[in-house]
């Protein structure tokens, strides 16, 4: 069984303009110990499936369609009591931002202990910073850095806290949302290579969310790539990176540099992508797309496998 | 989202919860408050409303009124004012002084008095509080003491006074001061004459615990919240009948209760807190106090002068026509009305009318029941006749007063602005006011008059230190009912730096008369030579006499009974020995 | 953490040192001359004189001036006209009335104010904001004088609630069966209208700031991090949002500490509450100079150290800075 | 040819800045406060206006020195006086109206001065930097901290009675550091952008750069600051007149109270005790929410909150 799946899952947000759609319509699912990554420009909608997998959309934002099931366990439809508990003990996150994800005021130790007495009101102090302590040798943190304030910590100590805070319950699935980008490029490879190694020690899922494909490609089991708020491309990680089929995605390649593929020449992606409030009838790509027909504005296109588990949301695939 | 509301709810239940807590804890406190109130309802003590505490218990550094309002219980002088006719009376005296013309030497006899202490109140004490005062040229008591050359305890009841020149205020000055014990003081005196400068030194003794011969003395005083004295049992005057009046006193003691506003003096007064508020009461509180039926009021009569002062010595005051007009163009009945809400007298001469035996009727009064018209008429013909022009005339062709515009002096020049420096507002608002209303008025004739308040201080620098000033409005709250300070205030030796005489007035004839009235032993003689200068003055007018306001003074009828009133009101020391609990 | 202490008590030091200078000038270059100021206005010249003399008022400006300074620093003002007496006695017997009103009304109306503010950004758009708001801008608005007055006539007269004036009552302080208690209620009795004037007018400031500060904290990613965890909401509001959005209404306190001691004075001026600002306001319409110009620099000293206690509590609050 | 390019240019320019300010007009009047604060204020302008109304139409009106004949004392409001007149027979309506004029004479040009001294005084120190800012700022911190109220009141102990004037004078006077610290922070965020650089690169002087560039860009946030000043300016002389040490030849709303109170008259006059207070409390109120509603023109951020909230 599934430990997410993810069925038709529309996000939209009440604004000034109208509702504005920021998800529509995406489909996925996730395997226990397995890691999928969720690859787009900013505003594409995946930070709202991040958020919304954890029931935090904001005040504005809710799911008008589709559903969310984790552990067999529907959570779109989930009363915020039984939500609360869920949170921190099954989903974990991984901050975006993790330098402004720690509480300025309050000892790192502390923070952590609170995430892990709120869901085990048994556990007493003594206990919980015993497992603080676990945590911290678990991402190699210094014993002697517990007490600290947020401020006193490097970005990355302050990423590994993060992290440690995250897998303080053992979740099931963790959410890591933009993680690393932040940190310089060294601290950055060590960190992904140390979240690798912790996931599948503890056979946790991740969704790891990112702009940037070829951390994702390095990190995840999968990829999805996500355009306007669709999931336009997915598939296992080596098949979406190495023989992307999708004219975003390959866009998305060659935009960034690429340490161990082949040299070539980085191509930006020319055009903006589509204002989302109200409804759009054909490719939401369509106006920046190099393979742009006049069908491709009226239809919407449809779903492709073009090869083993990789699918593509483009008719000209 | 449901559900962060109602957390939210919860939360403000809380606060709301809090609130009423706080609410209750006040009323808690509100009524554990109120019950000392209501169980220590005092018998036999009277409760007596001031403003201010006394700035000090040192006699001779507790020169303002609140202070002597407490010390003046204490402390007592030979001779005092009887009620009726306000004559000098014997008090701690045995009875008139008796003088030796040949040896210019009065010799007085003395009550046989106690101080609070218990012991005899003797010729020593007298002796000694006058050499004191000699000696240490103690401000204010100096001037009163300083033409004494000498002063004898002939014996223990009997003192004598020696003169170096005959002067009239020795029995009307000298005599009223209050006098000190000699066993209190000399440790005091001793302490200050060791010091090197012995005046302050002697003005900053604390003297916290005065002894003295008055009807009451001193038990506790918390700062800011009362003063409590109590019943003298040693008082001279205990059971005596003096002046017609069978001296008590016949109360346990008073309580002095500072409000420090008048707004809440005069509720006390009504919710019966306090028996007598002594102090003059403002005219707005009047309508609500003669609609209750608990309490009375005293309208007396007040020996007070508040003027309008000239600079004589600089143009264009030092011309008396222009100082007659502007005495005309003041409508002094409108002052009286408006400003002191009608609860004054009108003054036509430096000596108030209140001073019957000395008050000269037939002075010169300018403006006296003219219409405003009549007096812009009479101001530009006094003008006109001496010489002034103006571009557009105050009164027209055709008689009709119109706005004037430019003065101008006889000699063609127009008259420069000036000044009318008066006290501020805050201190006080009726000199202020009066200053803004001359202003207008003499606009009205053309002079450009600006009414300029001052802080007190400054202004007194001003006008009696630098005499730079052009008019300026101050007075006199109480008035002495000696005419002594017709001298003072006009005779050419005064007109000196921090001298008396501010406006400058100098007259060869009336310093003879002046000099020759404080000599003169004889009342009558000295009556006549008095009427006489205020008819100089009001001629020559430094000064234009404005008002004299009335004290009214509020009492509660329920509890007491017996005030005494007299110049200046009911708060006098025979009220406070004649009142009896009903 | 000591050594910024330090440092900002001696700048306290030379801004005291400063102010005292420039008063000395200016009390120079007044019209008038200084010796009336410091003399009873009512003497005869050969009195004034003499006394002159004896306060050493006819020194050289220069020797004045180091005179002057020696008396400050050892907090010996001089002499007040008024009362006779040492003026440092005269204002140490008001500064504990005026601590125990406005300390109370400031603890009071921050407590309140800030969680007030706290509950209206958390209720942002509700009408409970909006209501509170609202109160926190009108009551801040109202001329404190005019507030004073209104409550004396509304719950002192009409009412006959609490009592017009002053701090305590004599019933009380005669009765000899008073004890402590009884004497500390009947103080607070005292203070509950001038504590309310004080109170209205100064909650609301502290609401407001309150209120804008939670707005900012509440965007924060930490607060999302709480969420996340699955910290109930008031856990979030109260142990994530509240703590970090106090810091700058403890800023905010100590600036508008200068401003509030007007409205203290102005109130201690209403109620014949026998505080500092009430003596100063006295002392200034008595022309008693050395005792307007002590209670000045006392009310002075007073703001600049609380200024000091507020930065060194903010370096407490906020774990970033330190000294 | 080129003059004429010029004027396009400068009509473009002119045409974008009246389009800036019809837009921020827009935001300033869609926010309620400051729709509420406009139109008290408006209020209180008519009211000053009106002000030089009563006297012309009889001396009587005058609010310092005409008095009503028929009329000795306080009494309450009737058909020729109608907020009653006060202890001497003054009307109080006319009294009212003379006080919203010293409210606006007494808060703007207050106001005013001391946010010319702040803005300079802030420039100065953020573009000087080093020494000059230090000792600027220290001054500022001074001043910061003294009780202005206080401040005044102690001047009056030492000059004696203060004309309004001076009292304006010494507010503007005691007032500034605040803004002078706010458009110190702006000038120094704005040294660090390239045009200045620029244009000190292209050899403008610094008093160029201070006016052509620092100042257009600091004088929004000035604007703001002086509305808040405003407030502070009409409460401190209300204060001032209530505690007696106004200016007396002048009709204030703090002077009315001050009178109210002193004469006796607070506990049944509430014709006369109640108008004064309300107008300096709506006056102070409504300068705020104007203040608080340019906040929000000048601060997209907080603009963008309210669009979505």
């Amino acid at each position: 069984m599934a430990l997410l799946t993810v069925e038709n899952l529309g996000i939209g947000y009440q604004t000034a303009k109208g509702l504005l759609k920021a998800v529509d319509g995406v489909n996925f699912s996730l395997e226990p110990g397995r890691s999928l990554g969720l690859v787009g420009e900013s505003g594409c909608g995946k930070t709202t499936i991040g958020m919304a997998l954890m029931g935090l959309l904001p005040p504005n934002g809710r799911i008008t369609e589709g559903r969310i099931v984790l552990d067999g366990v529907e959570i779109s439809t989930l009363p915020e009591d039984e939500l609360r508990k869920v949170r921190w003990n099954e989903v974990a996150m991984i901050f975006q931002a993790a330098m402004n994800a720690l509480n300025p005021v309050k000892r790192i130790s502390a923070q952590i202990m609170e995430a892990i007495q709120t869901h085990r009101p048994d556990m007493d102090d003594d206990a919980a910073l015993l497992r603080v302590e676990g945590l911290f040798n678990l991402v190699g943190l210094p014993l002697e850095r517990l007490h600290d304030f947020p401020h006193q910590y490097s970005g990355g100590m302050k990423q590994r806290a993060i992290i440690a805070m995250a897998l303080a319950l053992n979740p099931k699935l963790v959410i890591a949302d933009e993680p690393t980008t932040a940190l310089d490029v060294i601290v950055q490879d060590q960190i992904l290579k140390e979240t690798k190694q912790l996931q599948s020690q503890f056979n946790i899922g991740i969704i790891f969310i990112s702009h940037d494909i070829s951390i994702v490609a390095d990190v995840c089991h999968d990829i999805g790539v996500m355009y306007a708020g669709q999931l336009v491309e997915s598939g296992p990680a080596e098949e979406v990176f190495f023989n992307s089929q999708h004219p975003y995605t390959q866009a998305l390649v060659s935009s960034f540099p690429t340490l161990a593929g082949p040299k070539t020449k980085l191509a930006p992606i020319p055009g903006e992508p589509p204002n989302l409030t109200g409804t759009i009838p054909g490719c939401r790509f369509c106006d920046r797309c190099p393979k742009d027909t006049a069908s491709c504005k009226l239809d919407h296109p449809k779903w492709q496998q073009v090869g083993p588990g990789h699918h593509v949301l483009c008719d000209h695939c | 989202m449901r559900k962060r509301g109602k957390l939210v709810a919860r939360h403000y239940k809380f606060a709301c919860f809090t609130c009423k807590v706080a609410a209750a804890a006040l009323l808690a406190v509100f009524l554990l408050g109120l019950a000392p109130a209501s169980q220590a309802a005092s018998n036999g003590m009277l409760k007596v409303g001031v403003l201010q505490d006394p700035k000090s218990l040192n006699l001779w550094l507790a020169t303002d009124a609140w202070s002597s309002r407490v010390l003046g219980m204490i402390y007592q002088p030979l001779f005092v004012r009887e009620p009726k006719d306000s004559k000098l009376v014997p008090w701690l005296a045995a009875g008139e002084p008796v003088y030796d013309p040949g040896k210019m030497t009065y010799t007085l006899k003395l009550r046989a008095a106690k101080w609070s202490d218990g012991t005899d109140f003797t010729a020593e004490d007298v002796v000694f509080t006058g050499n004191m005062i000699k000696e240490f040229r103690i401000p204010r008591q100096s001037s009163k003491w300083s033409f004494i050359d000498k002063i004898v305890a002939v014996d223990k009841h009997t003192v004598r006074f020696e003169l170096k020149r005959p002067k009239a205020i020795f029995l009307t000055r000298t005599l009223v001061t209050p006098i000190v014990q000699k066993k209190q003081w000399a440790k005091l005196v001793a302490e200050a004459r060791k010091s090197g400068k012995p005046l302050s030194a002697l003005l900053r003794e604390s003297a916290d615990h005065p002894v003295g011969t008055g009807p009451f003395m001193l038990e506790q005083w918390k700062k800011g919240v009362f003063v409590y004295m109590k019943a003298n049992p040693y008082f001279f005057g205990k059971g005596q009948t003096i002046e017609g009046y069978k001296m008590g006193p016949y109360i346990k003691g008073i309580i002095f209760k500072v409000f420090g506003t008048a707004d809440a003096a005069v509720l006390a007064l009504r919710k019966g807190s306090i028996d007598f508020y002594w102090n003059s009461i403002q005219p707005g509180y009047l309508k609500q106090l003669q609609d209750d039926p608990e309490v009375k009021l005293f309208v007396s009569k007040k020996s007070g002068l508040y003027y309008l002062g000239f600079n004589l010595r600089k143009a264009p005051f030092d011309d008396m026509a222009l100082r007659q007009a502007v005495a005309t163009i003041i409508d002094k009945d409108f002052i009286v009305k408006r400003i002191l809400g009608g609860y004054g007298e009108v003054l036509y001469s430096v000596i108030p009318p209140g001073n019957t035996f000395y008050y000269n009727p037939d002075v010169p009064k300018y403006g006296h029941g003219m219409s405003n018209d009549q007096r812009v008429k009479k101001a530009y013909e006094i003008l006109k006749a001496a010489g002034y022009t103006w571009e557009v005339p105050p009164v027209n062709a055709q008689g009709q007063v119109q706005k004037a515009k430019v003065i101008r002096l006889p000699d063609g020049d127009p008259m420069k602005e000036f000044t009318i420096l008066t006290p501020p507002a805050d201190y006080d608002p009726h000199r202020a006011m009066s200053g803004q209303l001359i202003q207008e008025w003499l606009r009205a004739i053309g002079m450009p008059a600006v009414s300029r308040p001052m802080a007190f201080g400054a202004l007194i620098q001003k006008v009696k230190g630098q005499h730079d000033f052009d008019c300026f409005i101050l007075g006199y709250g109480k008035l002495s009912l000696d005419p002594g300070y017709m001298r003072s205030f006009f005779h050419s030796r005064m007109n000196k730096t921090n001298g008396w005489n501010m406006s400058g007035y100098e007259s060869a004839a009336y310093d003879a008369m002046a000099t020759e009235s404080n000599n003169a032993m004889d009342p009558k003689l000295r009556r006549e030579m008095i009427m006489e200068l205020q008819n100089m003055v009001m001629t020559a007018v430094p000064y234009v006499p404005l008002y004299n306001p009335t004290i009214i003074e509020g009492v509660r009828v329920d509890r007491f009974t017996g005030w005494v009133q007299m110049l200046n009101g009911i708060g006098n020391i025979w009220s406070f020995c004649d009142i009896k609990p009903k | 953490m000591r050594k910024y202490v330090l440092k900002r008590l001696a700048q306290v030091m030379v801004i005291l040192f400063c102010i005292l200078t420039i008063l000395f000038v200016l009390f120079r270059l007044a019209p008038g001359d200084p010796v009336t100021r410091m003399v009873d206005p009512e003497m005869t010249p050969e009195e004034s004189q003499h006394l002159i003399e004896q306060l050493g008022l006819d020194q050289p400006i220069w020797k004045q001036y180091l005179i002057y300074l020696k008396n400050c620093s050892t907090g010996e003002f001089g002499y007040s006209i008024h009362y006779g007496e040492p003026v440092a006695k005269v204002i140490w017997e008001k500064l504990p009335n005026t601590i125990l009103l406005f300390t109370t009304a400031v603890l009071l109306s921050a407590m309140v104010g800030i969680s007030w503010g706290k509950i209206a950004a958390w209720r942002k758009g509700k009408a409970t904001d909006l209501g509170m708001t609202i109160a926190a801008l009108v009551t801040h608005t109202l001329f404190l004088p005019w507030l004073a007055l209104l409550l004396v006539w509304i719950f002192a007269y009409q009412l006959d609630w609490f009592p017009i004036t002053g701090m305590v009552s004599d019933e009380v302080w005669l009765d000899p069966d008073a004890g402590f208690f009884t004497k500390a209620a009947d103080v607070l009795y005292h203070m509950v209208l001038p504590l309310t004037t004080l109170f209205l007018i100064h909650f609301g400031s502290y609401l407001l700031v309150m209120r804008s500060s939670m707005l900012d904290t509440l965007k924060e990613d930490y607060i999302l991090l709480a969420r996340a965890k699955g910290l109930t909401e008031r856990d979030i509001r109260n142990k994530h949002a509240a703590p970090n959005a106090w810091l700058p209404v403890v800023t905010s306190v100590g600036l508008s500490l200068a401003f509030s001691i007007n409205g203290g004075a102005l109130t201690e001026t209403v109620f014949s509450w026998p505080g500092i600002g009430r003596e100063l306001v006295f002392a200034v319409s008595q022309n008693d100079y050395p005792l307007a110009q002590a209670s000045f620099m006392l009310i002075s000293t007073v703001v600049l150290l609380s200024n000091v206690v507020v930065d060194v509590l903010y370096a407490y609050l906020d774990p970033r800075i330190r000294y | 040819m080129e003059n004429k390019t010029v004027q396009i240019l400068k009509a473009k320019r002119r045409a974008l800045w009246r389009q800036r300010f019809m837009e921020n007009w827009r935001v300033f009047m869609r926010n309620p406060l400051g729709r509420i604060g406009m139109s008290l204020l408006v209020m209180f302008g008519l009211m000053a206006v009106c002000s030089y109304i009563p006297p012309m139409i009889d001396p009587m009106y005058h609010p310092m020195t005409g008095v009503d004949p028929k009329v000795v004392s306080s009494v309450g409001p009737s058909w020729q006086h109608w907020l009653g007149t006060d202890f001497m027979g003054r009307d109080i309506f006319s009294q009212l109206l003379a006080g919203a004029r010293v409210a606006f004479l007494v808060g703007v040009s207050a106001a005013f001065m001391s946010v010319v001294l702040g803005t300079a005084v802030g420039m100065t120190a953020g573009y000087m930097g080093r020494f000059t800012d230090t000792a600027l700022m220290r001054l500022a911190d001074m001043i910061m901290v003294l009780p202005t109220l206080l401040v005044v009141l102690m001047l009056a102990a030492l000059f004696g009675q203060l004309s309004i004037w001076m009292i304006v004078l010494m507010i503007a006077l005691f007032r500034w550091p605040g803004v002078s610290r706010i458009i110190r922070a702006q000038t120094l965020s704005l040294k660090q952008r390239p045009f200045i650089d620029a244009a000190r690169v292209s050899g403008a002087s610094h008093l160029r750069i201070i006016f052509r560039h620092i100042m257009p860009n600091v004088l929004p946030l000035a604007f703001l600051y002086m509305t808040f000043r405003v407030t502070s300016a009409i409460v401190i002389e209300a204060g001032l007149a209530f505690l007696g040490f106004g200016d007396p030849g002048t009709v204030s709303w703090g002077m009315m109270l001050q009178w109210v109170w002193k004469t006796g008259y607070m506990f049944q006059a509430p014709y006369w005790l109640l108008p004064p207070g309300i107008c300096i409390s709506l006056i102070t109120l409504s300068f705020y929410m104007l203040g608080r509603a340019m906040d929000e023109v000048l601060d997209p951020r907080l603009r963008d909150e309210t669009q979505a909230g």
